[in-house]
This record gives structure tokens, C-alpha cells and sequence, in this order.
């Protein structure tokens, strides 16, 4: 449950083993920051069928921890701060997330819908230069690649 | 002095190991680090030369000083979302 | 349930009396559509507390039906069309709509999430242009100002 | 011929009715709706030069040409989302 007090903005980062299920961390706000939210906005990065010319069966998602949660926080923060935000929720998948599965939600809430679209690119822009996190192709048929890694 | 630099994503692929051993002077820099690394894995080198180096789970610059038991990650290009 | 033949976009249409609950139109798709789509965004719109100074109750929501579903409806087949998304589900209210509910909900569904940011900017920004679409607050204590238009 | 118009919003509000009924010569145009509408309700007039009219549920040019029995609505500025 999350309620809001004076003008503090929610952040909270969650890396999840797997997919992403329905989500925990974003749920609707309480309290009296929730009557300031005027937009909220939902974006998931769903595991498409194809990488580049080859048709895969999952994705692998490395992180680098703890340094990918403190980005992440950190890049969170600022959005927040810069467009004025009211809630960042960002939820990320560590490890096989298969094809038409969700690996990356990022849930924004602010007043009003434009603060909250161009917040939204600006997230996930940056995010993808900077947040050391990576995926890799899964074949169909494909031994773990995960294994050969661990020697 | 002996440094150990994480690798990750297709750098740790292209090497085959999730770390690699380097050798740099005392008071070596994170870019004396990149270097040594592009110099012993050939195979990464130009991937080194676009990387960042990562020491304690901060991006470094480049003349930061790097101590031996720093925790030092190769960070190339990303690919999260 | 919503499957994806061919290219072809999915396009729905819901004006809903009252506020907007958990969505049916924007479930998740099936079939072989849904593995060409890698991002999935949604944004609500949501009645805040304020209207200008004054603190409000809720807002009264009227379309000039068919007028706006037809316009709603042109409006997402452009967006389609012209970002190339898989599918696109808009929701709006008529009538009241409490603080702190859902009056607008706009699901959009693409390849990837560049087209599917700008498209959603394009689309809101177009209906509260064109689409016969007004909102009236209503005051804390009001006698229902419906009434008084029915003369 | 008389032509009804319908009104909504802000214009419904001013106007306190939810339509209203111009008198314009056979073979007006949408202007002409519109230029009559405002002569007979100046409450809305700055509104109406701000307006489009709507006839049979779609956006009329200026020129086009009204029926006594064509749907006719004011629209103003919208409001929606």
C-alpha cells in the first residue's frame, strides 16, 4: 500500500527473477498525493518473437547488482524530480523471460499526461545507455547457454 | 599490482569467462585498467575502447585511481528493457 | 478475446456512463500477432481533485454520439496506420466520474516503444482537438447541474 | 427554412438550452448557420467564431450547403479525456 505525504515523490525498483507477473509495485495510490494524479502510465517491454532475422524462444536478462538497482533508483529520481512526478515504479526481470512475456514495466504518475509521456522516453532512454543490464537471444532447441558461462 | 575486472553481456561471451585477472601499476587508473584489459583479451579490445570501467558499482573516470581490491566491471554497451 | 490475423490493426471503440473500471477492451493479445508486439502502453486519465482553484467532486463527461465514436474511431485508425501499430483500445466515460477515477483509457500495442509513445501523445493531443468530447466539474454540494440543462 | 442546432458544453451552458432553432434562406451554407446562430444568441457569439459546425455528425466546410432536416451541432472547444 502506498500513500502519499506533501510532495515526496514514490520510487520503487524492483528486479524480479523471471517475468513480471501483474504488478506489485504499482498499485494504485491512497492518501492525498492520490486526488494530484491526473495521469498514469503503464509501460511493458514484452519478449517479441524475433531478434533481428532469427526467430528466438526467450530472452536471457543480466544484471549487475547491486549497481543496476542504484542506477536505476538514481535515474528514477531524477525524472521524478526534472518533470515533477508524483510515482515511479520500475520492475525489471533478472534471467529466461520467454516470448510474449513481460521483462520491464515502468509505471509513472503525475498530473498530467505530458510530464508523464516525455518522462517516460526520457526513462527508458537513458536506461538503455546507461544501466548495466543485458539481454541475450535463446534459441529454440538451444542447451542452456547460461551453463557455458559459469565455468 | 593484480586487478579483477567482472565481465558481462557479450564481452564475457567473446572471452568465455565472467572475469578477467589484469596486471597494472601501483596507482594505476581505471583507464590504465581498460587498457590492460583490451592488451590481454584482443578479442574485446575495441569493445573496451566504447566501454566504461565500473569500480565499487560507480562509473569511474578515467583517471580515477583503481586499488587492488576495488571491484572493478567491464561495462559495455547495455541492452536492458 | 482478441486475435491478430494478419496486419491488420485492432481498433476498439468503448464509451462507457460512468467511470472507467478494471479494463475488458485492452487484454492481452492472442494469436500470431501478439509475438510481433514488444511494447505495451497504456495510459489513464484520471479525474484530479482540482479544477483550476476550486476543489471538485467530479466530472460530468458528454459526447455527441455517434459523432464521437465515429471520430474516435478515425482518429485511432490514423494513428494505426500511420505508426504501424497492432492494436489500439480507447476508453472514455460519459456522465459522472468521481475524483480519483478512471475516465480515459487509451491501450496501445506496437512493435516497439518508440512508435507506440509518439502515437499516444498524437492521439490525446488530436481528441482534445476534434472529438466532441465535453467535461463540466461538478462541486462538493452541487445539486446535479444536469438538471437544470434539461429544461 | 428553420435548421436546428444542437449545443453543447460551454455553449449549452450560456445558452441554457440544448439546441436551437435559426431561421436562414433555402440553400444556406454552414457560415450561414453559424452567422445566424450567432445573431440570435450574442451570449455565444464569440464562441460560435471560434466553432465548427457539425452537420449529420461530421465537420461541415463553410460553403457546404445545409438541408431543413440535416443534424446540425455546435461544437466548440472540446473537452475530452
Amino acid at each position: 500500500m502506498n500513500t502519499v505525504a506533501n510532495d515526496t515523490p514514490i520510487i520503487t525498483i524492483t528486479l524480479i527473477d523471471g517475468p513480471l507477473g501483474v504488478s506489485c509495485a504499482a498499485l494504485p495510490l491512497l492518501g492525498d498525493g492520490a486526488c494530484t494524479v491526473g495521469a498514469a502510465l503503464k509501460f511493458e517491454g514484452i519478449v517479441r518473437a524475433q531478434e533481428g532475422e532469427r526467430v528466438i524462444a526467450a530472452l536471457n536478462y543480466e544484471a549487475y547488482r547491486p549497481m543496476a538497482d542504484r542506477l536505476l533508483e538514481q535515474l528514477a529520481r531524477e525524472v521524478c524530480i526534472k518533470h515533477g512526478l508524483v510515482r515511479v515504479a520500475v520492475e525489471h526481470s533478472v534471467g529466461r523471460v520467454a516470448v510474449g512475456e513481460c521483462s520491464f514495466r515502468l509505471t509513472i504518475d503525475s498530473a498530467h499526461r505530458v510530464e508523464a509521456l516525455l518522462a517516460m522516453g526520457e526513462f527508458i532512454d537513458r536506461m538503455k545507455i546507461d544501466v548495466p543490464l543485458w539481454k541475450r537471444p535463446v534459441f529454440h532447441n538451444d542447451v542452456d547457454e547460461r551453463a557455458s558461462h559459469e565455468r | 599490482m593484480k586487478v579483477k575486472v567482472l565481465l558481462f553481456g557479450p564481452e564475457r561471451d567473446a572471452v568465455g569467462a565472467s572475469s578477467v585477472v589484469v596486471e597494472v601499476a601501483h596507482g594505476a587508473s581505471a583507464a590504465d585498467v581498460l587498457g590492460a584489459l583490451a592488451s590481454q583479451c584482443p578479442s574485446i579490445a575495441n569493445a573496451v575502447r566504447a566501454a566504461r570501467l565500473a569500480v565499487n558499482g560507480e562509473f569511474a573516470q578515467r583517471d580515477r585511481r583503481v586499488l587492488e581490491n576495488d571491484e572493478c566491471a567491464l561495462i559495455g554497451l547495455v541492452s536492458g528493457g
